[in-house]
């Protein structure tokens, strides 16, 4: 068994409105000096079997074409176990 | 993870009916489940026996109140007893949903179900899945589900507390309804500090079939097969039911099971396409969705209404959760799964349609010769029982009830010139109009309707802000229907015998004022404890209310809902019977909307303004004040109301109700949503200017037509016995201009708009 | 014969049979096609319709766009076959690349349905042929992920090149530069958030002003037959 | 200038249409052996200066209350600098 945790986040000069609601959420409810909130996505992926070479090279393709678009997003993959 | 390997479960400590058989002492947890002693005893008699703890678990959901309506039974009989006669109705009560005939060949289902307890807890989830649930029943029906409407309750727009749920529930709402493909096209949005730790969430579903189409849900036909189709079974809504699994799941013991179900209106989207697809092609003998008790209720609903028995392979139910035991599964409320009975011929068929859209279905069972409903767990017999005693055989209670002793003080408390003092001058006139279009129950719906996709399907003939939703059902001929969904509280707080009237009285004039003609009605009955004997005679009132009224109107309740216990501590929500009316419009083009009036039309008020503001918004509004007596019913005027409406429809350019803070709010309304002013002068009324301004007197309209129409459309009024008064004309300057005993209210748009359109934005800031 | 126009239906498609039904009050002829199949069926155009393929669980079109007909439809689409995207359609189109740029979360965060008036930019693209540049239409708008972004080279670019299709007269979600639709560099490709097939009879729309998206490819292709 | 990292994942229990969308994508795009897909939110917070007791501790509870909702999702923080 593998597992694979892809991150997404927008890339920095995109505008993220829901980090910026959530960057006003926690000043109203009192957190002071939040000087910037952005909000990604998250994939666990478990795998059967051990992650062998080609199996990890497609991830990796599709991290990048299918989770993440990299016109405006970054990514990055983790092999936890 | 998902697994269909059931096997891998341990078959070890499975109660069969063998075993219940020979073990007639043991210790049930019926007390846990819910069940009152004497119905465990009646379980036992029924069975001869004690009940496998499957069994268990089934009667114990089934005869609840939210599954069996004990409490409620026994006075919802009054709607056949005093169903009207009418030619209208296909399918009565009892079924998933009511069928109504509309003509052409044409039938129409639509109900109206409570996801309020859900909504506390997660208001999104509980709001989305609430949705999801009505759309599967009138799918059920065989239908196609063309629209859905909302009604929903909120606590104090000041309260902390509101805007979390106002967020989550209007989220939810649209979130799963515009992911289906459903247009919105009404509801109502009720702020009332009584609703705080209850909010209430009804949502209604419309759908249309041809009448050779009507599908049932019944399993009949020997050796037809039983199809699960849909999401994997999870461990959704079993909590109760865990205190079995620890039982028999002694060493490994359960996972933790989901207090919330969570929503996939995709997964909805496509079992709505592929059902859709089996009844084209006339693959489907009996059909049922699984809602509460999942399983349990599909199968001994399926089974009951057939001719036979029905056997069921538990261990073939595709699961998301492995170590699920068969007592969850035959409990697990999981979302977005539906089950038909299929004759053998037609399965292959069936899977390919399934398979075509993705959908997991799997042969779970079969119609047998038998009259028993039998559950097998692997080769293990762990369910054999009568159906009927499962399905349709419940308790029933005779709740005692009383009315309250308090009731007498409130109906004494008149909203009285001295208890609450009312406008003198213009200004306070104006004041007053201001403060009431921007209170939380009048302002603007904008910030949450353009939440919902009221344009999907293409057929939404009129949706917000008009009175009631008009869609068209056939493309060529222009035939619709129109649906509005309405109730005040309030009144029934006051009289709730009355106040069930009033909600009826509403949703009809809101379908008549769009030119359709009411045909039938739905209706989702909140209110607090059963156990408590004052709220008990509240329920009963109110559904001697509606059903008498629905014998006048001659419009038979079709279907809907109860949902009971919503208090908090001791003290309950008001009565609030939500009522939903379907109408029909032979040709859409020839709606009336609250738009359509030209510069220069008269303004015209047709029926009878009595001094009633007991209940209303302006006392609520302006003085917080809630007593006295509701409004007089006069179902003979509502229904005069909407026969000259719908017979003049042609002289008709637009049309609006009087309802919520009466003539002033509705004047100010249509200011509001056109680009032209009102100019109306209260001279020529029959009473004060306060009073034809604030009273909620039922069965009135303000309608405009052309100059020359008006004294044919005012004969008209007069032979059916309604008042009608000329008030003024459609003016070129956008304001609101009304002349009065105490001179002349000046409102510009602007002024109006201001505090109106920033009302609810400002709530949910 | 009439222009056959394809409409695509995903798994999750809603406005497949409104889009259907704007080909055919445009004069063509609608042609339904599956997203699983992969022929085209010689069609002259084809529409990508709103909704929320997939779900759009993931990003809106994200998964929409491995779909075996989209290959086909990308393929025809860079040899010079028209396509219309609307709402998840141009989220489609931006995912597949026949697009630049993409669409992310309204900035207000809701989900926004309301009656939108756009103003038309160019009016020289296959779907926009029968509008006049400037015009003011007022069309449905209705998504939760509508705002269009693109780095500042490509919205330069957009512009200088005169690729912005239509631009919202009052930004209902953030979008950039008030882009409601594009277009591609052959001006065939249109992707468009705001629906035209539900604004083609007063009835059941706003105006029919969304109708002359239909009517415009059905004059674009009988040009191309003509010429 | 300190940064906090908040995960939020449905809880196993809890269906999650999104990471079965992935799944069936990854699936469908040649993936072999998916066995499950898990769909969360990542927030990356940055804020001024030093993450004192007293922040931390407020920021602890928010993210309990306004990050995720414990009804049916699971969160955990990390402090990254
Ligand atoms: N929860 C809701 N969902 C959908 N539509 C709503 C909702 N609340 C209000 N509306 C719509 O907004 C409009 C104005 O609402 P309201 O003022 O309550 O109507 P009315 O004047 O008929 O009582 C109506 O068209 C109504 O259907
Ligand atoms: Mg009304």
């Amino acid at each position: 068994m593998a597992r694979i945790v892809v991150t997404v986040m927008l890339k920095p000069e995109i505008l993220d409105p829901q980090g910026t609601a959530v960057r006003g959420a926690l000043t109203r409810l009192g957190l002071t000096g939040v000087a910037d909130v952005r909000q990604g996505k998250r994939f666990v992926i478990d795998l059967e079997g051990s992650l062998d070479a080609d199996r990890e090279a497609l991830l990796t393709k599709l991290a990048g074409e299918l989770l993440a678009n990299p016109v405006i997003e970054d990514y990055s993959l983790q092999v936890e176990a | 993870m998902s697994s269909t390997d059931n096997a891998a479960v341990t078959q070890r400590g499975v109660d069969t009916v063998e075993r219940a058989a020979a073990s007639p002492d043991v210790q049930q947890p019926w007390a846990e489940l819910g069940l009152k002693a004497d119905e465990y005893q009646r379980i036992r008699d029924i069975l001869d026996r004690r009940p496998t703890s499957a069994e268990l678990a089934m009667y114990s959901v089934m005869w609840s109140e939210h599954c069996s309506y004990k409490s409620s039974k026994v006075h919802l009989r009054q709607f056949g007893a005093k169903q009207p006669v009418t030619d209208a109705l296909l399918v009565g009560i009892g079924e998933n949903a009511g069928v109504v005939d509309i003509g052409d060949g044409w039938a129409v289902t639509f109900k109206v179900e409570s996801h309020n307890h859900p909504s506390f807890i997660e208001p999104y989830q509980g709001a989305a899945t609430g949705v999801g649930g009505i759309v599967r029943d009138i799918l059920a029906m065989g239908a196609r589900p063309l629209a859905v409407m909302d009604s929903l309750r909120f606590g104090a727009p000041e309260h902390p507390d509101t805007s979390r749920i106002v967020g989550g529930v209007v989220a939810g709402v649209g979130g799963y309804g515009n992911c289906l493909g459903l247009p919105n096209i009404g509801g109502e949005a009720v702020f009332d500090s009584c609703y705080q730790g209850n909010p209430l969430v009804n949502a209604l579903c419309v759908g249309a079939m041809r009448h050779e189409d009507i599908h049932l849900a019944k399993a009949s036909g020997v050796g037809n097969l039983v199809v699960l189709y849909g999401a994997r079974t999870g461990g959704d809504g079993i909590g109760g039911v865990s205190v079995l699994a620890s039982e028999t799941f002694d060493a490994t013991g359960p996972a933790k099971r989901p207090a919330v179900q969570v929503g996939d209106p995709f997964m909805e989207k496509l079992l709505i396409e592929c059902t859709l697809q089996m009844f084209k092609e006339h693959l489907v003998e009996g059909i049922q969705d699984l809602g509460g008790a999942g399983l349990s209720c599909a199968t001994s609903e399926l089974a009951s209404n057939g001719d036979g028995g029905m056997r069921v392979h538990l261990e073939k139910v595709p699961l998301r959760d492995a170590t699920l035991s068969p007592e969850e599964i035959i409990m697990s409320e999981s979302q977005e799964r539906m089950m038909a009975v299929v004759h053998p011929d037609n399965i292959d068929r069936v899977m390919q349609i399934c398979a075509h859209w993705d959908v997991t279905a799997t042969v779970v069972g079969e119609v047998t010769d038998g009259s028993n409903l039998q559950v097998f767990w692997h080769d293990e017999l762990i369910v054999d029982v009568p159906p009927r005693t499962v399905a349709h055989d419940g308790p029933v209670y005779e709740r005692p009830y009383h009315r309250p002793a308090w009731l007498d003080a409130r109906q004494a408390d008149e909203p009285t010139a001295q208890r609450c003092p009312r406008p003198t001058s213009a200004a306070e006139f104006s004041e007053h109009i201001l403060r009431l279009m921007s209170s939380a129950n009048l302002c603007d719906r904008e910030w949450l309707t353009s939440q919902y996709d009221r344009y999907v399907l293409g057929n939404t003939v009129a949706a917000m802000p008009h009175d009631s939703g008009v869609v068209r059902i056939d493309e060529a001929s222009g035939r619709g229907i129109a649906v509005s969904l309405d109730c005040n509280g309030r009144f029934g707080a006051l009289d709730p015998y009355a106040g069930a009237q009033l909600a009826l009285s509403e949703a009809y004039r809101n379908v008549a004022v769009s030119g359709a003609t009411p045909l039938a009605v739905t209706d989702c009955l909140n209110f607090g404890s059963p156990e408590d004997p004052e709220v008990m005679w509240q329920f009963a009132e109110a559904v001697r209310g509606l059903a008498d009224a629905c014998l006048t109107l001659g419009t038979p309740v079709t279907g809907g809902n109860v949902s009971l216990y919503n208090q908090t501590a001791q003290t309950a929500i008001h009565p609030t019977p939500v009522v939903g009316v379907l109408g029909v419009i032979d040709d859409v083009r020839s709606r009336i909307t609250m738009h359509g009036a030209r510069y220069g039309d008269s303004i015209l008020l047709i029926g009878r303004t009595r001094e009633e503001f007991a209940g209303g918004e302006w006392a609520h509004v302006l003085h917080g004040h809630l007593g006295g007596t509701a409004p007089v019913v006069d179902l003979a005027a509502e229904m005069a109301l909407a026969k000259v409406v719908r017979e003049h429809s042609p002289l008709i350019t637009s049309a609006h109700d009087l309802s919520d803070g009466g003539l002033a709010v509705a004047l100010a309304e249509l200011v509001l949503r056109n680009d032209y002013g009102v100019s109306v002068s209260l001279s020529d009324t029959e009473a004060d200017g306060f009073t034809m301004l604030f009273s909620e007197s039922v069965a009135r309209a303000v309608v405009t037509v052309a100059a020359q129409d008006v004294d044919a459309v005012r004969a008209a009024c007069e032979l059916a016995g309604l008042p009608s008064a000329l008030l003024g004309v459609v003016s070129e300057e956008r304001s609101l201009v009304i002349d009065t005993d105490a001179g002349r209210i000046a409102i510009s748009r602007e002024e109006l708009a201001a505090g109106w359109s920033s009302a609810l934005p400002a709530i949910m800031a | 014969m009439s222009a056959r126009i394809g409409v695509i239906t995903f798994p999750g498609s809603l406005d497949d049979s409104d889009a259907a039904r704007a080909v055919t009050a445009g004069g063509a002829d609608a042609v339904r096609l599956w997203h699983a199949d992969t022929d085209l069926q010689g069609v002259d155009a084809v529409v990508l319709p709103g909704g929320f393929s997939y779900g759009d669980y993931l990003r809106c079109g994200a998964i929409a766009r491995f779909a075996p007909m989209m290959g086909a439809v990308i393929d025809a689409a860079r040899d010079g076959l028209p396509v219309l995207g609307i709402c998840n359609g141009f989220q489609i189109l931006c995912e597949s690349g026949l697009l630049p740029g993409a669409l992310i979360r309204n900035n207000h965060l809701h989900f926004i349905c309301r009656d939108q008036k756009v103003r038309i930019a160019a009016d020289d693209t296959a779907w926009t042929a029968d509008f006049a540049a400037g015009q003011e239409i007022v069309i449905p708008v209705k998504n939760g992920e509508g705002g269009y972004v693109a780095d500042e080279r490509t919205l330069d670019m957009l512009q200088a090149e005169n690729r912005i299709v239509a631009r919202y007269v009052g930004n209902p979600n953030g979008s950039l530069r008030d882009i409601a639709g594009i277009t591609n560099e052959s001006r065939t490709v249109v992707g468009i958030m705001p629906h035209p097939e539900h604004a083609i009879d007063p009835l059941t729309g706003p105006t029919a002003d969304g109708l002359v998206f239909f009517t415009s490819i059905v004059t674009t292709l009988a040009a191309r037959v003509g010429a």
